[in-house]
Order: structure tokens, then sequence, then C-alpha cells
């Protein structure tokens, strides 16, 4: 049976404490440069800030983690690549980045409605030593190509090696969740089997409180979001950018 | 330096006038200045990478890509003039084929190249032809351009060898004379090659169902910029030729190609002009009430954010398109000389609008409900290697009138040529 | 790209996309190749220098390309249109027939009946031996005077006719002098000798055709007149001394002697360079 | 044949043309490219196998549990424990990037002493001669641990004095200290039981106290929750992590929590909204109305908000009194769900602050942080693993960084109930490193060195049968079979959990309504973390995404 992986966030429970991100960095061995900027850095899980767009006592403010949707019907960047350096995985719907194809067109980029993609502008580069400390499973991505959440699939590889070792066909799902669910403090973040209509996760997918960024769009995200603050809602589901005066993060 | 000026007069053909050698030098050297800055700035992307410029990962486009979308739509009087003469016949435009010819090859050279810099890894560009997707635009431009590059070469080289001092080795003039009388197969080749990325290139973005503002319907699966670029490309081409021929004239002081071939070139260009016009007008119209709509954008909240206002829309399809249409048309207008300059002028600059609007304000634009407008300044990098490719297509143009017979009319019973002084 | 190579699918676009792809690509290739192809075989067949000629002709001003028999007075004005190639002029012998009542030689300039005489002003003469000599006329004589180097084809090199047979430099400027008949070459002279080529020639001698292509008599007078003229009219401009000194007696050295003259354009139609 | 300029030039454009049918360019191409995949100059991770070990993280008090990856002897990645009693897997943004940290460019790799290089002999001299020649002063900031009570001996052998550096999250359990004379490591907020919580400004969704214990309580009792049973209030000038998570914000005036505190109370007695019966404040409603900028109504209305819910508890961000008296007259001190006492045997420590008359020497652990500094002429010993700038410690000794000594885990502060785990030494170090104890039994050796400490508490754990081992089922100690069993258990990172106290072991009485004390800022981000450097990936959250302001800009 293949797998479709996704994830709910609850926003009313992320405080926005930027665990998930520096979790996901560290997995993924995500440099950190000192020349990177907002504009420039590479977070493949970017908590972004925003606000009802009031003032004063009025003022509310929420986060929003924002990553590689997984996009299930016409994904925008897999149709994009020029060489098939990126496409969706068709048994577990992940969709996978090969960063030793990449040319760098930054097309996917473009192509992107979530800015979910990344690309790497500087060499990656830690302090003299510090390599000793990068996540084995993962290989470093070179300068000039592009990356982006690929749901830590060196965890997916490694559970699925842990299964063939035990001579079974599937996954045990105790053994595989991200570096973004496992860190995130409130339980925010969670991350499931949208295929499974038993798994928990599935189910809070198909409650009526569960929405997606852009769904207009068509691109069937795997990645469900749900508040029961009614700013917060109507925020995420306006395709208007009317709140661009809102700070964002 | 007598020496200089006999061994360069060896290179120009007999019998033509052209500026003193340090004259001509004096010319180039501003250019070579701009060059070798450009040069410069792109070997700092190259060596250092894509850092060296200010795009990020969300302007992960930026001028560069404007510049191609540009200048390859403006090349497109090579393709087109190619076509017309070969492949309808349309013989009266002989005269300004070779200068298509080398337009378009710098054209296309010129965003061959800035592409190369432009990509993270240039060392990879050939895995497109090795993996291709065949679903996305990007693979369809890369391999037409590639070939249509090829082509406009085969074009050149012919051009090339009947530089006075090559068609002296018998060898290159008779393969340049075979060449020659298979370039209307090229010339229908790159008919194809041509029509087909034109349209790659809007397609480009008008796949892009993550961007609402670029996002399009269309016919099977192309889009409908794709068939916009076509158009707009052709009616561009034409009236680029007629500038850079009119700006020819201007700097050499000679009379080169007759007006009615100006005429006739412009009166293509203010046709198809029209009817991209119309063309464009529908598919505005089209995305305005249904496509945008049906991705839950409500099309004018795109038009909000200064300076990319509604006067830009209007300035596209009506300043620098209906109306340089309705002058490049009718008889009367297009006679005189310096309205068609103008039109032509208008409608270059329509086309480059639009791919500006594509390129820059798709990307400027927010998608995300709370995302920013952005903004985004070319660093000095980009704007060098731009610049240095306009100085390429300068000292390319430059270097081919002065010693390839760019305007070669037959001799006719011409008196004995007297000059020295 | 190719089945077996990770990523291709057999799907109707991809069939589609790249036979497309392959097809232009072969077009162009093809293009490409038989235009080689074709160049490889001109120059097999020995087609490619007549060719060449007959393509630099084409290209030659108005004014060098007139017909012998207008030269000869023959004709009041006729343009040829074969090249200088007599051998297969197809008028030429309706026109050989009339008077020539042309020019006379009044230049002091030194042409002799026993010479035959091709329009890039080289002389050649049979010798006995069934051998030809060929040399540089008396007006190219006067013009360059002494050449600063000469370049001369290697013995057993075979030469086309109009091709170029040997390159000479004097101040600066090139000199590119076409062999009048086709042959191989056997000896090498030079200004000094009165000679420059002796050349074995491929067709019989004996044979009227072989030379038909080259001037004679009366066509010599008519043709140096109109060179001398054309000389005269190039190399006349304000304040130079005149290019003919009195008498009509051409100046030796003319090159050296008036430095400033368009001598690109002249050498240009003194031999029929292009 | 003679070789010609025109010869040359056409050969070479024959060359040029069938290079390209020759397999060089191709390979070329190939190998370019295969080139940019394998820059020698980016470093690829060692494939090696990975090991799980669960330990605690001993950069702040707070002992947070601890998941580390580790791969050929290093640390290469950090989570936190799922089953840990009391973190419950959470740890602060920070903590997961902590295994890059004993990289850091920072990290103190040699002894310098007032800049120039210097030697551990030379160290152990100067000190050994200034304790010998006058009174040593001993700052520790993580108290209640084995090396902790190397200080206390040290300083009582040499007749010097220990004292410990509070952070937060103690100072707003200060008063209650005072006035009850139970230690702040001893007094606990009891919020699992809290139903009204209101927060002076304290971050308590940000890193306050144990985050994971603070969060999850939150997460599950009211973020996103239709009728919470913890309602969290935040009174803050503006709008922080923690105000925009709460249940409700109410902005105040810059500096006026005390003055609302005062308000409160008085509305709370006027009204006669609770039984007892305290000085009265002096502050009128209607001047703490003006000084917060609220309304007198608005005031009325958060009293009474207060008492519709009990157990109610307020938290100030820092030492208030006010705050604190308004937790007495709710009844919240000693009460469920309020303030309480986590500890039956606990002695008190001497507060430090920033000005030290009389000594000889001032030694200052690692745990102590790194803008904490003493006023006084004393020679300085400063113990750290980073260095983080400017400082005026004379010398200053390399202490051992993240998870590179053996180290107990005592109870965090703030907590409402007693812990004890150990943090073993999973690192490899490459270079000499001494911890503040180490140097100490170095010095004296007739200290108990603090792995023998360690050892002798687990063997009074073991002793004492009282309390609960999360290993991580829970494992009730009376069943434990030998103190080796429990050893192991430990050192394989599982945490014992003493039995809650029972409510009402503290007694507290106002004799005067305390006086507003000078308003404190609300502490940062990055204040809970209490090592002088941050590690690399925290430009993730404030450099590469404005997703938190710069640490520099944490008191703005």
């Amino acid at each position: 049976m293949s797998a479709r992986y996704g994830m709910v966030i609850d926003l009313d429970r992320c405080t926005g404490c930027g665990s998930c991100m520096i979790a996901c960095a560290s997995e993924n061995n995500v440099p950190s440069l000192p020349q990177a900027t907002a504009r420039t850095g590479l977070t493949p899980l970017l908590v972004r800030k925003v606000s009802n767009g009031e003032d004063g006592e009025r003022r509310r403010a929420a986060f929003i983690p924002i990553m590689c949707a997984h996009c299930e019907h016409d994904t925008p960047c897999v149709k994009v690549c020029p060489q098939q350096a990126v496409e969706v995985d068709k048994a577990t719907g992940i969709v996978m980045q090969m960063p030793q194809r990449c040319l760098g067109c930054r097309y996917c980029m473009t192509a992107c409605p979530y800015h979910a993609r990344y690309f790497n502008w500087w060499d990656p580069a830690w302090p003299k030593g510090m390599e000793k400390s990068l996540n084995p499973g993962v290989a470093v991505r070179m300068r000039g190509v592009v990356e982006k959440c690929n749901l830590c699939h060196a965890r997916l590889h490694a559970a699925e090696e842990k299964a063939a070792a035990a001579g079974k066909r599937e996954i045990d799902p105790a053994d595989y969740e991200p570096a973004c669910a496992e860190a995130c403090p409130t339980g925010a973040i969670r991350f499931g089997n949208l295929a499974d209509p038993d798994d928990p996760v599935s189910k809070e997918a198909r409650s009526p409180e569960a929405f997606r960024l852009l769904a207009e769009l068509g691109t069937e995200p795997k990645l469900y979001y749900k508040s029961k603050e009614a700013w917060v809602r109507a925020l995420a589901e306006s395709n208007s950018a009317r709140n661009s005066e809102v700070q964002h993060g | 330096m007598a020496s200089s000026t006999l061994m360069d007069a060896r290179w120009i053909a007999r019998g033509e006038e052209r500026a003193p050698l340090s004259r001509f030098l004096l010319w180039l050297a501003p250019w070579i200045v701009l060059l070798a800055i450009g040069v410069y700035a792109a070997g700092l992307c190259l060596y250092y990478g894509l850092n060296q410029t200010n795009m990020d990962n969300r302007f992960a486009f930026g001028l560069w890509i404007f510049l191609d979308l540009g200048i390859i739509a403006l090349g497109a009087g090579a393709f087109f003039t190619g076509f017309l003469v070969y492949i309808l016949g349309r013989t009266e435009l002989k005269p300004i084929l070779n200068t298509a010819v080398v337009v378009g090859f710098i054209c296309y050279s010129g965003a061959v190249s800035i592409l190369m810099i432009d990509v993270g890894q240039p060392l990879r560009a050939w895995f497109t032809f090795w993996h291709p997707n065949t679903h996305s635009m990007l693979t369809e431009v890369t391999f037409c351009i590639s070939c249509y590059l090829l082509v406009l070469s085969l074009e050149y080289i012919p051009l090339l060898l009947r530089n006075r001092q090559l068609k002296q080795l018998p060898s290159f003039f008779v393969f340049e004379h075979q060449l020659h009388k298979l370039v209307p197969v090229l010339a229908a080749v790159g008919t194809l090659l041509s029509f087909f990325h034109q349209g790659s290139l809007g397609g480009l973005y008008g796949v892009l169902r993550g961007r609402p503002f670029a996002f399009r319907t269309g016919f099977l699966i192309w889009p409908s910029t794709f068939f916009l670029f076509i158009l707009s490309a052709i009616a561009s081409g034409p009236s680029f030729l007629i500038l850079i021929t009119a700006t020819v004239e201007k700097v050499t002081g000679k009379k080169l190609v007759a007006d009615r071939v100006f005429r006739r070139l412009g009166y293509i260009s203010g046709l198809l002009l029209a009817l991209y016009v119309a063309a464009k007008s529908i598919d505005t119209l089209v995305w305005l009430n249904f496509t945008s709509r049906s991705e839950g954008f409500a099309p004018w909240q795109f038009y909000s954010h200064k300076p990319f206002g509604t006067p830009i829309l209007f300035a596209e399809i009506v300043v620098l398109g209906l109306l340089p249409a309705c002058l490049l048309i009718p008889e009367t207008t297009r006679r005189r000389r310096w309205i068609l300059l103008c039109a032509a002028a208008m409608a270059c600059s329509g086309v480059l609008l639009n791919r500006f609007v594509l390129t820059v304000q798709t990307l400027a634009l927010p998608t995300l409900p709370f995302d920013d407008f952005l903004q985004y300044r070319p660093s000095w990098q980009e704007i060098a290697s731009f610049g240095g490719v306009i100085a390429y297509g300068v000292i390319l143009y430059s270097l081919s009138y002065r010693y390839l017979p760019l305007f070669a009319a037959p001799k006719e019973g011409d008196p004995p040529h007297v000059s020295g002084h | 790209m190719f089945p077996g190579i990770d990523g291709f699918h057999w799907t109707f676009g991809h069939i589609l996309f790249l036979s497309l792809f392959f097809v232009v690509a072969l077009t162009i290739l093809t293009t490409v190749a038989s235009a080689v192809w074709r160049t490889a075989k001109d120059f097999r067949t020995h087609k490619a220098i007549d060719f060449y000629w007959k393509e630099n002709f084409s290209e030659l001003p108005e004014r060098d390309r007139r017909c012998r028999h207008e030269l000869a007075g023959r004709v009041i004005s006729r343009v040829c249109d074969n090249a200088f190639d007599c051998r297969h002029c197809e008028n030429y012998a309706q026109f050989v027939v009339l008077p020539a009542t042309g020019h006379v030689n009044s230049l002091g300039l030194n042409y002799s009946d026993d010479r035959y005489y091709h329009r890039g002003h080289t002389w050649l003469k049979p010798e006995q031996d069934g051998t030809v000599a060929i040399g540089l006329d008396d007006l190219v004589e006067h013009l360059v005077g002494d050449p600063d180097s000469v370049r001369m084809p290697e013995i057993g090199e075979e030469l086309e006719l109009n091709q170029v047979a040997w390159r000479m430099r004097k101040n600066d400027k090139e000199i590119q002098v076409r062999a009048p008949l086709e042959g191989t070459v056997i000896a090498v002279g030079g200004p000094r000798e009165g000679w420059y080529l002796r050349l074995q020639p491929r067709l019989d001698l004996h044979n009227l055709l072989t030379f038909r292509h080259l001037l004679r008599g009366p066509e010599v007078r008519g043709w140096v007149a109109r060179e001398a003229e054309r000389l005269q009219l190039q190399l006349r401009a304000p304040n130079t001394p005149a290019a003919l000194a009195d008498g009509g007696v051409l100046m030796p050295d003319l090159m050296s002697a008036i430095p400033e003259a368009d001598w690109d354009t002249v050498l240009g139609d003194t031999f029929l360079q292009t | 044949m003679k070789l010609t300029r025109r010869d040359l030039l056409a050969w070479s454009a024959g060359a040029a043309a069938g290079l390209i049918v020759t397999p060089i360019p191709w390979k070329i191409l190939d190998d370019t490219s295969i080139w940019s995949q394998n820059w020698p100059w980016i470093p690829q991770p060692a494939r090696v196998p990975v090991e799980i070990r669960q330990s605690h993280c001993t950069l702040c008090p707070k002992g947070c549990g601890l998941r580390v990856r580790m791969a050929a002897g290093w640390a290469v990645g950090v989570a936190g424990m799922k089953t840990h009693p009391t973190s419950h897997g959470a740890l602060c943004p920070l903590g997961f990037g902590a295994h890059q940290l004993n990289w850091h460019p920072q990290r103190l790799r040699e002894v310098r002493h007032r800049g120039n290089a210097s030697s551990w002999n030379e160290a152990h001299a100067a000190f050994a001669r200034a304790s010998s020649e006058g009174p040593v002063v001993i700052i520790d900031g993580y108290p209640g641990r084995a090396a902790s009570s190397v200080y206390e001996s040290f300083a009582e052998k040499n007749h010097g004095e220990y004292r410990v550096f509070r952070g937060t999250e103690l100072r707003s359990l200060n008063p209650y200290e005072s006035w009850t004379g139970v230690p702040v490591t001893s007094l606990g907020y009891d919020l699992e039981n809290t139903q009204t919580l209101i927060s002076f400004g304290a971050p308590l969704l940000d890193g306050w106290g144990t985050p994971g214990y603070v969060t999850r309580l939150w997460s599950e009792k009211s973020g996103g929750v239709d009728d919470p049973q913890l309602r969290i209030i935040q009174i803050e000038p503006s709008l922080s992590r923690t105000a925009a998570r709460a249940r409700q914000w109410l902005r105040i005036h810059e500096g006026s929590e005390s003055a609302l505190a005062s308000g409160l109370a008085r509305v709370l007695m006027e009204q006669n909204l609770v039984p007892a019966h305290p000085p009265i404040p002096a502050i009128t409603i209607s001047d703490a109305a003006a000084r917060t900028g609220w309304s007198e109504d608005a005031i009325q209305e958060l009293a009474r908000t207060l008492v519709s819910r009990p157990p109610a508890l307020a938290i100030a961000a820092n030492e208030n009194p006010t705050v604190a008296a308004l937790n007495v007259l709710l009844g919240s001190v000693g009460a469920r769900g309020g303030i309480v006492r986590k500890e039956k045997i606990s002695h008190a420590y001497v507060s430090a602050s920033a000005a030290i008359s009389t000594a000889r020497a001032v030694l200052i652990d690692s745990s102590v942080p790194w803008d904490f500094a003493p006023q006084t002429d004393a020679e300085i010993f400063r113990f750290a693993a980073w260095n983080g700038g400017p400082t005026k410690a004379d010398w200053l000794l390399p202490a051992p960084g993240f998870l590179e000594e053996l180290t107990d885990v005592p109870t965090a502060p703030a907590l409402p109930v007693e812990t004890y785990a150990v943090a073993p030494a999973l690192v490899k170090t490459t270079f000499e490193l001494q911890s503040a104890a180490q140097f100490l039994v170095g010095i004296d050796s007739s200290l108990t060195p603090p792995e023998k400490t360690i050892h002798d508490r687990c063997a009074d754990l073991f002793k004492n049968r009282s309390g609960t081992l999360h290993a991580p089922e829970s494992i009730a100690i009376a069943k434990i079979e030998s103190v080796q069993q429990l050893k192991e258990q430990l050192w394989k990172g599982a945490v014992w959990v003493g039995e809650a106290s029972p409510p009402g072991g503290l007694k507290c009485e106002l004799k005067e309504w305390p006086p507003e004390p000078i308003p404190a800022t609300a502490a940062g981000w990055a204040d809970s973390w209490q090592a002088p450097v941050l590690p690399p990936l925290a430009s993730k959250l404030y450099i590469e995404s404005n997703l938190r302001d710069a640490p520099e800009r944490r008191n703005a």
C-alpha cells in the first residue's frame, strides 16, 4: 500500500518558538552562514509571524509554519523542472528534490506558491571541526542548487532499512517522524499518513476544522492547518494579499 | 600604427569605405571597457556563485531573465525575416537579411551566455539533454534555443566566410557557397524552432499555477502566453531591425537600405502588432474575469501595489501596443521616417514592458495572504553582466558591419573610386 | 533522453518531443554535412577553383567584365557573362569574325603578338618543348616595379585556370596573380628572370581551344588602352603628379611614385580580385 | 608543401569541427559536472551508524531530557526525551542546535590570563595562592549539583562564601523566600492545578521555567481548546509571544505591573472577593487605572475574573513583591495550584549580587551567565566553555562544554516536584578542560570529587526508597533491586521524581503591603539560555528569518 505522508499543524498551539526550524536545519545538515539574510537564508521550514492587522490592544498575532506542502496534483515544481531533478515519490507522496541533478535554474522556486524552496546561494560551510556534528544520514548540498523539505527523507530511509532488516515490507509508523514534528514542544505539528483512514492525523485533515493555504490553486497540498481563531482562519484562507502590511517573518 | 591600419584595410571589403581604424577603435573603446567589466562581473558570479547577485529565494529570477526574454523577443527579427524571404518569397526584404542574422545571433548568443551565468550549476546545463522533463517549458526552451543558436551560427558562418581575407581560402569560399545554397532549409528549421521557443518562453510563466498573476489557461498544453509571445516577438522583431538599421545609418552617415524596405518592415510589424494587441486584450479580459477568479484571486488586487498599477497595463496594451500599430499600418504615417522610427521604438518598448511585467511583477507580487510585495534591486554584478551583453552586441555588430558584407549590393558599373586623402 | 537512461518513460509526450528534437537536430546536422560533402566533392572534381573563380568574377565591377570583342572593337558594348571562359562561349564564333576596329598602342608599353594575354595581366608563351612560360605584362611591370617579395608555388603543384598562381608583396600590399592556364608547375622564375612560371599544360597545346580564352592581337591593344585609361582615372587626383608622363608613357614603379592612391582598389581591378 | 597562415586557419577550423565528434569534449563535460557534485571543500558527513543515547541538558538548570544521536563518538543530533516526566520531549529552540556548540568558534580552548595564553598549572598556583591569602567567593548558577557541594565545602573550609546566581524564575520566588523562610530552590509553582494564571509579563510560553513543562500544560489545557482548564491572562505592554498565544492579552502601560497588582488587591479587598484581609495597599483604584491606562471597570472585571475560576495564580516576570502579595491575598501560597514547597529539607543559599566587598578571589562557575559582572577588586577566575566577549575576569578557564562531563541534574527551578537525574559524559573532548569542581579538587584533594558525590546521592536515593523512577516506564524506587540497577538506569537517562508534598506546608502573612519594586523588564527569548554563545543554527530564527528579534535587542 502506498502512503501519502502529510501534516496537520494546529496554529492555536504554535507558540512560534522556532524549535522546529532549528531541529529541521540540524537534521538536514542545513548550514548557518554568516552572509545569509532573511531573503537568502536556508529555512526549509519557516515559521512566519502574522497578525490580524489591527493596532493597539486589538492586535493579535499567530504563527504559521511554512514548508513544502508536497502538492499532490499537478505539482507545480515537478512540472517545471527541466531535468527531472524534482519528482513525486509514488510510494510516499513526498516531493523529492535531487540536489545532485539540480542545475540551479530556480524555475521551481518561481513556480512554488508557498515560497518553500531555497537556493544555496553560498558554499555550505561550518566552523572548523563542526562538520563532525553533521547528521551522517544526509548529504550536504553544494552551492548553486535548490533544496527544500523532503519530510526528513533520511529518517524514512532508516525506517525502511530497519523494516527490511526485520523482513517486513512496511515501516513501523513509530519509526518515522520528521524532525519538526518530533521537536514541536506543544504537539502543534503532527505528522501522519493521509492515505490511512485510521491515522489520527488523516482524520484531523479530513475534519471541517482543517484547511490548507491556497487550496483554490488546485494543487492538493498535503500540509493542513487548523485554528479555532476566526481571524487566523480568515487570513489563511483569504487569497487576496490584503494583509500585506503585516509584518512577515 | 600605419602598418596596423594597412593590416586592418586588408580585412575590409575592397572598395568599401569605412571609418579610419583609429576612429573605429575609439568607438569600440567604451564598449570594450563595458564588456570587460561585464566579463569580470560574470566571472565573479561563476567563481563565487550567485550570492554576487541581489536575487533571493523569492525573487529567484531577476534582471537577467528579463534581459533574456527581452532580447530573444527582439531577436525574433532574424527568424521572421528568414521566414518571409525564404519561405514566403518576400525577396524585397533580402537587403535586411544579413543584418537580421547578425542581430539574431547576437541576441541569442547573448541570452545563452547570460543563462549560463544565471544557473547555479552551469557545468550541469547539459543534464537537460540527458534527463529531459518533457513537461517543462524550460526543457522546450533549452532544446529549441540551443538548436536555434546552432542554426543562427550556421547562418552567420557564410557571412563570416565572405570576409575579404577568409574568402581567399577556396575551401572556405566553396563551403560558404554550398552552405548558402542550403540556407532555406536552415530558415525553415529556424522558423519551426523559433515559433516553439518564443512560445515556450511565454509558456514559462503562463504555466505557473502557483503565480496567479502569470497563470493562463490556453490550448492543449500551451497557455495563452505561448501564442502571445510568438505574436509579440514577430511583431517587434521587424521593428527592432528598423531601429538597428536606422541607427547604423545614422552612425555611419550612409544610406544602407532603401526606404521601401523600411516601410515594408514597418507595415509587417504594424499588422502583427495590431493582431497581438487584439489577442492580448482578449487574453487580459479572459484572465480578469475567469482565470484569476477560478484560482480564488481578485485580479485587481494585483494592481494595488505601487508602482505596478493599472497604468502599466494601459501602457502595455494601448500606449505601446495599439498606438504604434495605428502609426505603422497607414501608408501616410509610415512614410514619415521619424514617425516610423518612433512607432518602431514604441513597439519594441511595449514588448519589453510585457516581458518586464511578466518576469519582475509576477515575482514581486505576493501569493500567500501574509506575503509582502517585494522589492528587488539588482546588484552591480547583475547590471554589469547585463551591460556586458549589450556591449558584446554592439561590438560584434560593429565588427560585422566593418568587416563583413552586411549590406552588400551588387556592384553596378560604378565610377572609379577615388580616395586617399 | 534515451531508453535506459534514468528518467526516461515510454510516454506519448516524451516520444513525440524527442522525435521532434531528433528530426530537427538531424536536419541541421545533415545540412552541414551535405555542405561539407559537396565542398569536398567540388575539390575532388577540380570544379572548386573554377567555381571559386566564377563567384569572384560575378562580384567584379562591370567595368572589369567587358567582353574581349568589345575591347577589340568588334562590338560596341558587351559584358562577359561566362567568366571569361571563351572556350565554352556560345557567342565566341559569332563575334570573332567581325572586323576589329580597336585602338593602337600608344603608351610605350611592350606587348608582343606572339604571346597570349590573360585578363589578370599575365602573358603566356608556348615553348618548343611543349611547356608554356608565364610572366607579368608590361603594364603591371610599370605599376609594381620591383616587388618586395614573391611567393611562388612549389614545383609539381597543380594549378587550375584562374587560380591564384603566385603572390607578391609591394609596399605592404598583397598582389595575387591568377594563372592563365591549367597545368603542372615545372619551373619557377621571378622578376629577375623575366618569367615567373613554367607550366606543363594539362591540355593539348596544338588545340586552338586551349588558348581561346586568352587575348591576342587587337584585343590586347584595346584591352591595354582601357586598362591604362582606368589607371589614369584611378590615379589622377588633385595635388598629385600626373600618372602618365608626357607623351602618354607610363612612369615606372607607379606604386612607389603615388603611394597615396587607393591602391587597394587599383590592384583589385588590375588583378581581378574582389 | 609549405605551411601557410591560411593553411593553419583552415586546419584549425577543421580541427575545431572535428573535435566535437571525438569523445574528448563529452568526457570533459561529464567529469566537470561530476566534480561539481563532489567539491572537495564541501564537508560531507562520514557514513557511520547512529546510536541513540538519552541524557539531560546541562546548559541551564532547567534539566530538559535529551535524546542524543551519536555517531563515531560525537553528538550529531539532539531532540527532546519524549518520556521525560517534566520536560515532556520539549527543548528550548536553541537546545536543538546544542550539539554543534562544542565546535563553536568562540569555544575556550586554553587557559587565558588577562588576554594572554597561560596554563592550568599557573591557574592552579594563582588560585591556591589567592585562597591562602584571603577569603574566596564562589558563584554558582546551578545550585544543588554535586559540583555545587564541592564549592560549598571549599568555601566553608577556606572561610569563603558560596553564592548562587538566581535566574528569572527563582527571582520571581524571592518574596516568598523572605516571607516564609523557605529557600527559593525549594519553592515551585503548582501549575498543573492552576485554573487562572495571570502573568505580569512573565514569558510563560517562551522558555520560562522548564519549557516543556509549561507548554505541554498550555497545549493540553488551553491552546486550541474550546473550554480551557488553564486560562492564561498576560499583562504586558507589548504583544509578546506569550501575549499572542494567551487566552487573553491585556495591554498595560510600561512599568505599571505593580500598580495593577496593588489595584487588583484593593478591588479584591474592597469588594470582599477574598476572605483574607492583609494590609490595604496605598494606591487607589483610580490611581491604578491612571497608571495602567485602564478603566476602573477593567480592573474590577479582572479582579472578578481572578476569583471566578480558582485556583488563581499570579506570576511576575522578575522579583516583584506586590505580585507576590496578590498571591497571598488570593490564598495561592501553599495551596493547590499555587506556590508550593517541594522539598522537606533544604538549605538557603546566599543570593549572588553584583557587589562583592571583601574577597581575595572570586571563582565563577560556567553555569553563571556571562554578563554577570561582579563589582570587586578581587582576582576573578571565570570558568566557561565559550568566550562570550569582553570580560573583567582575570582568568578564563576552559570548562567542559555540551555533554562533555559527568554531572548530575537536580530539580529545576520553579518546578513543583523534586527530580534527580544524571548526565554522563557522552562526547569526546579533544583538549584539556577542567570544570570548576575538578579545579578545586585539584587544589584541595580532601574535597569529595563530584563523581563520588553523585554515587553517594544515588545510594541515598536508593536508601530513602521514596519517589518514582521514570526509565521511561515508572518504577517505584522501592521496587528497584540494587543501587547498581538504579545507577544503570540513571546513567541511561532515567529520571527520579520525588513524591509531591502535601499543600499547606507554607505559611505566609503580610505585615504591610509591600512597596513597589523598581520595574524590571521581562526576560527576552535568549535569556533562559545561559551559555555565553548561541548555537550557530540560532541564526535561522532571527537572521535567516524574522521569526524573532536579534538577541542583542533583548532588553530593547
